[in-house]
């Protein structure tokens, strides 16, 4: 096992995993930026070096000084977090060149995962289910037709130039086709001067489904089931839960079981999440994450395994030490992501904490790097803290959550604590009936 | 004809702040005519309830917080590296306190990846103070060498 | 000719912040003629992180917390209980405000677990406030009326 | 089930009930005195009532005042909460003659356990073991030897009259008995003008283990396994641990079963600990709690179930909704008690809370009512603070508490935090190697 890991990130990840390496009797260095020397992850951690200035590109995405920096203090292990330098293959492969041990999948991993077309061919042939379309763009509007037929109404036409929603036009019914391909050539042919289109089934109201997935280099893989991520703003998860309350239990494990099976034949080594959309009882693959997730907590609450603690073990070389059956499925869990923002403009918050208390009590976890004191930077993400819960049931889980918010406090700045609590009030929220474009559409109703 | 220059009492200024530190009051008001001194504290109260650090790296210990006050200008390391005084193990050092440098002389050499980054002097002028050692780690930010 | 120096008393700052501390005051100004002396003291305001309370009860509303500044005498309750302004429902009250009254008058009732308590004005004076009303509860401490 | 709940108690336990019954939907009242006007309990509660003076005896223990509070705001129940009213059979029937609930057993079961003797006779005839010994005084030196070899040696001969150690004399074998008889006889005599003696096991290094029982008012009782509470000082509890790292699994079955069939015979309503000493794999009786303990948080984190709901569902007059086979235990869990007193010397330390940063992470717990700028009062017991852990094994455990302790501030006033920190870094604790005596004389030779 390791002596003394790097931990190549800030914030609560930054905290995180200084917890799990002391909790392994693992030796930790902090690195920071000049706008983070008081931040928590530097003062629990074993050592600390600063880096380089507030900008991340000259501190936590900044190679050559986070491999000096393990050089110097004699670090035997980087772990890269999450975002930063986490799905950068070049840093993985540097990292390992460099004699260091990389705490993530191999640098071929990520890359195949960081290339959509590579990702999406490559899960596709391992048997993981894409969203049905044409291979390539569509000759002409039969060929439209008969694609269209294939994989079943509504679908939608894209530019293939296309991006941010131009020449991109949905054909309810068969009868609606030849006019969106109309529409959307002409949009295309406007916007990007080539009016090629291609097709893909049209979803309406997906959630999105990921599953927790776990790799060792021995060729064992397992799943920690799944999360619904689907109470999102702007792509940026809001609430997670887990399990989905769409989902129901054999859905859970043929997905679960498929998605193990395919980092099993991939030989993925690490945490990693296959990430979907669901629709009408079925799944289509989005893309996979190659490292840990924000909300790997709920997973861990459900399971009762520390994630990191696993993930650092196969980064050391270990085997699981248990197999998919031994992986027991309990209660519920959500966790709610706290933004230093205003609750209604989502303008962000940065300044000083006045008055921190987070909640406590059984089955209340708080991940948050905050102190009563601390200056949130104005330099990086606007995530602050984690609550997640747990609960025998999705009920009680949800009445913990209710008092856990009400008991919050973080004073001196907006937080999105407010929101949160309005939140989890609504009663589509409570029934468990959203998907990926409920929250927008909550918020413009306000 | 009144004085353009304001006659301070620097004296009676270091008296108020001795007392301040030492009532422990925040502010002190003193009046006497139409004159007037007041002195605030800098007891700003911020109450810093975070753990504080289990332990320190020689690289932490030798961070920008426990810098001294220096007079001239200070250099800064612009990079997280290992120090080395001299072109090579046994050859002289670039420069010694007292010696006096034109802007562009090499000072030192910050090794970070294999690679040799030799820091030059931002200004002309005489080396007044070495804040740190051949061979030993520095991190962004820290002074390396003072300059007069 | 104008003296360049302060006459600083000394003695005088220590005293008021010997003062502060031991009144709990924050600050002292003192004047005398054209001098002045102000002393803030160093007690920043306690931050108080708690979570507020959700709801109030009747009672939580009405506790001693809210109370308004009084003049004169505030007989407080010595027990939680339900007041009573009057002997019986209907009858006349004990008292009202303007009325006069003597050490050991009944005030009002308090009853506590089918217990009638009455409570005795603790000295001579006028009824100038009455902060309760009939048959809502009251907890330990609130004030019921007030005499002077 | 209730609608609102009189919580008759103060500090953490008071806000640790207010979770439980605001997680259930249930509306509360916090009773308080002067001194805790501005408690954490009375700031969550949807209600609160001052009911005196700072003393116990005029606040937290004024019957007329607390019954008074509940009929004021139309409570329909009563939690008493740990200590104050919790075993005081009057105060449980007069409640229930006054139309509230009383959550916790009946005023009898209360009577019978809080009577020494009564208990004894009690659960020794329901087929517990108590510690062996003569029945009442022994007649002469012979009808000493005779009870000393039936029990077995060392025993213990003990004034009829005595306590405070007066009279009492070990014998360590029969050799020693007759210098013991005498010696403990001639003591008695001088101390109480009684020289009747009378014999018991001597018990060298028992450990302190209890068993958590649930019962309803269907017939039904269930255990949640035992707690080590060995780690005491003066009697009082310091760190306990579930499972005990003294006993074996069939030892733990067999002692939970026994234990639960004493309360089913009983027909116990709520939640209750029987208390044994145990030594050379054998129990023996010393008492039951028919209430709620400090300690439950470490049951409940190896069953994932929420004692005090339970409590409350059982109060209300629900079946349990479980049977023992359906309570799986999972995992290790270890409590520390944080007093506000001095580490070295025990002097109460009461104060403004000048900083208080409770750590958080996966699987830590804290049940606390601190808040950063609260004044704990010189009135009350000086725990303010639980912090709870949990881990998949005893050492995944130990080491997690470890840095939770790291990470605990609680600046302003003197508290026990670093004298945790040291006993949890001690051998003896880390081996589990430790019984009631082990704190005291660790202290002892410090």
């Amino acid at each position: 096992m390791f002596e003394k890991v790097l931990i190549a990130n800030r914030g609560e990840i930054a905290l995180r995993i200084h917890r799990a390496c002391r909790e392994m009797g693992i030796r930790t260095v902090a690195i920071h930026s000049t706008a983070d020397a008081d931040a928590m992850h530097v003062r629990l951690a074993d050592e600390s070096v600063c880096v380089g200035p507030p900008a991340s590109k000259d501190s936590y995405l900044n190679i050559p000084a986070i491999l000096t920096a393990a050089a110097i203090t004699g670090a035997d292990a980087i772990h890269p977090g999450i975002g930063f330098m986490s799905e950068n293959a070049k840093f993985a492969e540097m990292v390992e060149q460099h004699g260091f041990a990389f705490i993530g999948p191999t640098p071929d991993h990520i890359r195949i995962m960081g290339d959509k077309v590579t990702a999406k061919k490559t899960v596709k042939d391992l048997g993981l289910p894409t969203v049905p379309g044409s291979d390539g763009a569509l000759k002409d509007l039969d060929d439209a037709r008969k694609v269209g037929d294939a994989i079943g109404y509504p679908v939608l036409i894209k530019a293939a130039a296309g991006g941010g929603g131009k020449g991109m036009k949905v054909a309810r019914t068969a009868a609606d086709l030849e006019d969106s391909w109309n529409l959307a050539r002409g949009e295309a042919r406007a916007a990007f001067g080539n009016d090629e289109v291609y097709m893909e089934k049209y979803l309406e109201k997906p959630r999105h489904i990921e599953v927790q997935l776990l790799g060792d280099s021995h060729g064992n893989a397992v799943h920690f089931g799944e999360r619904d991520c689907s109470i999102q703003r702007r792509h940026q998860k809001v609430i997670e839960e887990a399990p989905s309350p769409g989902l129901n239990a054999s859905e859970r494990m043929e997905i679960g079981n498929l998605a193990a099976d395919v980092i099993r034949k991939l030989g993925y080594r690490g945490v990693g999440t296959i990430e979907f959309l669901y629709e009408g009882g079925k799944f289509y693959f989005i893309e996979m994450n190659t490292r840990l997730q924000i909300e790997h907590t709920i997973s861990e609450m459900i399971t009762g395994i520390d994630l990191v603690r696993e993930q650092i073990r196969v980064a050391a070389g270990l085997p699981l030490s248990y197999a998919q059956k031994d992986i027991v499925f309990s209660g519920h869990s959500i966790e709610c992501r706290i933004n230093a923002e205003n609750p209604e403009t989502f303008a962000p918050s940065p300044g000083v904490i006045k008055g921190y208390h987070p909640p406590g009590g059984l089955d209340v976890r708080v991940d948050s790097a905050l102190y009563d004191g601390y200056r949130v930077p104005s330099n990086y993400d606007s995530m602050i803290a984690k609550l997640i819960v747990h609960g025998s049931n999705r009920n009680e889980c949800l009445l913990r959550l209710r008092r856990a918010l009400e008991e919050f406090v973080i004073g001196g700045i907006d937080t999105t604590l407010p929101l949160h609590r309005h939140l989890i009030a609504q009663t589509d929220f409570i029934n468990g009936d959203y998907d990926i474009h409920w929250l927008e559409k909550f918020l413009d109703k306000k | 004809m009144p004085p353009s220059k304001f006659d301070l009492d620097i004296e009676a200024i270091r008296k108020l702040a001795k007392l301040l530190d030492e009532t422990g009051l925040s502010e002190i008001e003193y009046a006497e005519g139409d004159r007037k001194i007041r002195c605030v504290g800098a007891r700003a109260a911020v109450q810093v309830a975070a753990p504080a650090a289990i332990a320190a790296s020689p690289v932490a210990a030798a961070s920008a917080a426990a810098a001294p006050v220096v007079n001239g200008t200070a250099v800064p390391s612009p990079m997280v590296g290992t120090v080395y005084m001299a072109a090579s193990p046994g050859s002289p050092a670039f420069v010694k306190v007292g010696d006096r440098v034109k802007q562009g002389d090499t000072l030192l050499i910050i090794e970070a990846m294999k690679v040799m980054n030799p820091i030059k002097s931002p200004k002309a002028g005489t080396i007044t103070q070495i804040m740190v050692e051949d061979t030993h780690p520095v991190e962004f930010g820290e002074t390396l060498v003072v300059i007069e």
